[in-house]
């Protein structure tokens, strides 16, 4: 096993990581940015190294500084979290050609997936199911125009390096087509640095369901079931549940399986997330794309499964074989995690960075919160706006959306404005209670009611 | 309003945990508030085992050597957490001494990361004598350690 | 713009549980906040339903009223939670009015708890006009509450 | 079930019955003291009422104001907690008298349990073994020391009122008999108002371990399993576990029935705790006290049998039946509880008030923390010095402790010294994690070593 872990990254996720590294008695060291010398991750590690100033630029994506921390630190893995370098295959064969362990998949692996494009290719040649659209990356608008033809309008234009919701966008007629693949295009070359597009089907009615995946490196791979994503802002994700309360035993059963077949096929190892759409309407589903890293959201797999996914991510990476089978897994109850953000949710959700003045965070049975704030911490300017995520597990998913309810209301948080009243409002739809959620109900439902 | 006002109101804020007093009168606008919570190095010395107390003695000491005199002194800090030379090699002497007059083009200090000695010279705009060397040979440091104090 | 003022306010704003005053008069304006969490009667309206909103209002009425001119009225205040009557019996006059000279042996009210009606005069050393009554009539208060102000 | 419940405390345990009220959708009201003001009882509470200044005695144990506010909010349940006015059968029989429900057992019980001497002729007389001593309170001085005579020094000299270590006085011989006997005469009748005392044989090398029994209105008594309470400091408690690491399944069976049987002989219903003495080399227990209301160190029995005492208390208060019998009562692991007071243990652990400037408490799998505390909060001069509980929950008793030495390095707490430092020292001993610990190690030898 391995003796002292790097954790590149920052906040909610860096504490996590640590907490995991304690349980297993490894040493931890963080690297952090100027803006983050306060974190609740510094306080925690064993050795904290700052690498730049607050723009992400100069520190959580300056590989250079991380490395010369790492052999600073004497580490011998780093754990790259989510979001910054997590998806950086660059990053993860620099990392390994160091001698370091990167805790993650191959950086192939990550080249052939990260690539929506190539993962398409990929899933298809394994016989996972994936949206009518491009084989590829569309050369032009014409071969735009046509396709979108053949699978009939309205389509959906979505960059192949893109992620969160940029790059992506969509078209009911030729003219709204050629206009947004040039505005997608242009905003993922600026924001990928690859303009690539690909033209898919849309699905009108649609839940985004996806499978946890996990795999070591002696060619075990299995599935630790789904999370149902579908409560989303602008293709954000607000709330995760498992297991999803739309889909039967059968397809539960037929995702899982692709998922697996399709990480194989990748030669995949380590945490990983496929991703799928599920049409309401046709009663199918669709892959979508895969997600080389630990999620935000992992939490809820955690919660039903009663594991420790970041553990397991250590363990494997340190070359152990998965302690467990496919048939082991028997998730119980039902998990819920909402996100919540320093953001005036009735503005827009506009990021409220800035002091939390008084923090007391729910707690009890069937309550578990992820967080790095504290009163008196600054939430700085530079990241994204995630104060906690709040986790319930109950005995089904009406018991759990009462500790949901409970756990809101006990939550006590001054001087900055946050997701919490937004949580509190949408639990209580009877649509979200009887699960009429789309991926779109939020933008185009909720949020104008 | 003088200053023995401004004295009354911040002893009064003191007494009683005000965090920040506004006042505004005619041709007079006052605002006081209070300061955030403990810095990095205390939390490291509190919280954390040797290497983290290291690494924050760094700090403590960049921190710990300024003084009011030393306000207008420019820092050279780290660019990249790495091991401080202060000469070119064991047997030669170091790259500056304290009086010696530095500006951009001069090599103050070699840092050591991933086995590449990188060259370290004054930012631009910063001419002037070496007031103080704030590290050891052989030293590790962090992004914006300071180095040196110009002036 | 006098210090004592201030003082007195803070002095107010202790013995009242204020977290925040502002006053505002001819060219003077004046905020003053506490640190640590908001008061309960802010607290209530943030966390809790309508109950605590009620208890939360009195103490809110309470603090709203006060204001630096005010600072030496010596407060009447409730010995134990319950709901005060302002009047003997329904169809009597008040106890007392504002203007009305009052001392340790006078009944300003009644506060009913647990179906007995306890006469409320006050505190030894309280002595002087009733400046305002700050309950209403059948108004449930707590221990603390500030009934009448004596000036 | 009842529609609003008063809660005549303040603290963490506060904070605890208003979340498990939460949970069970019964309303809050918290009667507060001036110095409660900004406490997170009184922000988590329906409704919060001001009952009288700081010290207890104008509030919190003002039985006037309580029940005046429990009118004022028209409650019909009180729960005392602990300490303050829970054992006090006087305050739970005008709480009735009032029609209002008091959350523990009949005064009737209360009274017959709450005097040491009376308890002992009722365990006595129901066949519970007993510390060989004076039958009732001693008369006088010659009584006493016939007494002391009989059974053989050292003996114990207990205040039949007293608690908390309280009125209680060790004598290895005549002289000290006497001189000891006016001391704990004198410290219990100001400490209580009645200064009797009884005389009882010392164990010399004890184990304090003690049965949670939990009974129904309808003449059902169960007993939850043991807490091991060994390691005190001067007859305090400081760590409590389950399952006692010391007793054999024989003597823990025998224990509980004890229990069990004393309760019912008391008429008992509600949460108690039946106090008993091991002696580790006559390898025998024997009654000691109960204590008539819910512990401090309720959650390691929470934890090793995944329930919710406090709600139990409401459930069975309202008239419901105990939802499980004996044989359904299977504990589960390891559980250990560690109190966080704010006290400064290197300086004969003297309370140290004052404001609590940075807070964050640890969180993950099997850790708990009940607490009233966060950043900002300060601590007041007039009550215990408790800051939190902390509580672990393993598959072992190693495991526990590994889950327990993670959980207090990651305790952020400054401004105010706390035990958090003794509690690391404590669990890194090899006598403490050896069991070699007995009621007077702390003092006579952890303390001095």
């Amino acid at each position: 096993m391995f003796k002292r872990i790097l954790i590149a990254n920052r906040g909610e996720i860096a504490v996590r990581i640590i907490k995991s590294c304690k349980r297993l008695g490894i040493e931890t060291c963080v690297v952090f940015s100027t803006a983050d010398r306060e974190s609740l991750a510094v306080r925690l590690a064993d050795v904290a190294i700052c690498i730049g100033p607050g723009p992400a630029k100069g520190s959580y994506l300056n590989i250079n500084n991380i490395i010369a921390a790492a052999e600073l630190a004497d580490v011998d893995a780093i754990h790259p979290g989510f979001g910054f370098l997590s998806e950086n295959s660059h990053f993860a064969q620099v990392v390994r050609d160091c001698q370091i362990e990167f805790i993650g998949p191959l950086s192939e692996s990550m080249e052939a997936l990260g690539n929506k494009a190539k993962a398409k290719a990929l899933a298809t040649k394994a016989g996972v199911p994936c949206v009518p659209g491009s084989v590829g990356s569309v050369k032009d608008q014409d071969e735009a125009i046509k396709i979108a033809r053949q699978i009939g309008y309205p389509v959906l234009i979505k960059a192949v390096a893109g992620g969160g919701g940029r790059g992506m966008r969509e078209a009911h007629n030729d003219a709204s087509l050629v206009s947004g693949l040039i505005s997608a295009q242009r905003e993922a070359e600026a924001a990928f640095g690859n303009g690539d597009c690909i033209i898919e089907a849309f699905v009108q009615r649609a839940r985004h369901i996806e499978i946890q995946i996990i795999g070591d490196k002696h060619g075990n791979v299995i599935s630790l079931g789904e999370r149902d994503c579908s409560t989303q802002r602008r293709h954000q994700k607000l709330v995760e549940e498992s297991p999803s309360p739309v889909i039967t035993p059968d397809i539960r059963k037929a995702m899982s399986a692709d998922a697996v077949k399709l990480s194989k096929a990748a030669g995949y190892y380590n945490a990983g997330t496929v991703e799928f759409i599920y049409d309401l309407d046709r009663k199918s589903y669709y892959f979508l794309e895969m997600n080389t890293r630990i999620q935000v959201e992992h939490p809820v797999t955690e919660m039903v499964n009663d594991i420790d996914l970041i553990a397991l991510m250590i363990k494997v990476a340190a070359g152990e074989a998965l302690p467990f089978k496919q048939e082991d897994i028997k998730p119980k109850g039902h998990a819920i995690e909402v996100r919540v953000n320093a953001e005036d949710w009735q503005n827009n959700f506009s990021p409220c960075p800035g002091k939390i003045s008084m923090y007391v965070a729910p707690s009890g049975k069937g309550i578990r919160v992820d967080s790095h704030c504290y009163a008196g911490y600054n939430i700085p300017p530079h990241y994204d706006s995630m104060i906690a995520k709040l986790i319930v597990h109950g005995t089904d998913r009406a018991d759990a959306l009462r500790i949901l309810e409970q756990a809101l209301s006990e939550y006590v948080l001054d001087g900055v404005k946050t997701t919490i009243g937004f949580h509190q409002r949408l639990i209580r739809d009877p649509r979200f209670v009887n699960n009429e959620v789309t991926t779109k109900w939020v933008d185009d439902v909720f949020m104008k009611s | 309003m003088d200053i023995k006002v401004l004295k009354e109101i911040t002893k009064l804020m003191n007494d009683n945990d005000l965090i920040e007093v506004e006042v505004e009168s005619k041709g007079l606008k006052l605002k006081l508030r209070k300061a955030g919570p403990v810095a990095p190095t205390v939390m490291h010395a509190v919280a954390a085992p040797a290497p983290a107390a290291a690494a924050s003695t760094l700090a403590a000491t960049a921190a710990a050597t300024k003084s009011a005199e030393e306000a207008n002194w420019k820092p050279i800090t780290s660019p990249i957490p790495g091991t401080v030379y202060l000469k070119p090699n064991p047997d030669a002497a170091n790259f500056v001494s304290e009086g010696l007059a530095v500006d951009p083009a001069k090599v103050v200090c070699l840092i050591e990361a991933m086995k590449v000695f990188n060259e370290i010279k004054p930012d631009v705009g910063i001419n002037g004598q070496i007031k103080r060397i704030c590290v050891k040979d052989g030293q590790p440091v962090e992004y914006g350690t300071v180095l040196f104090l110009v002036g």
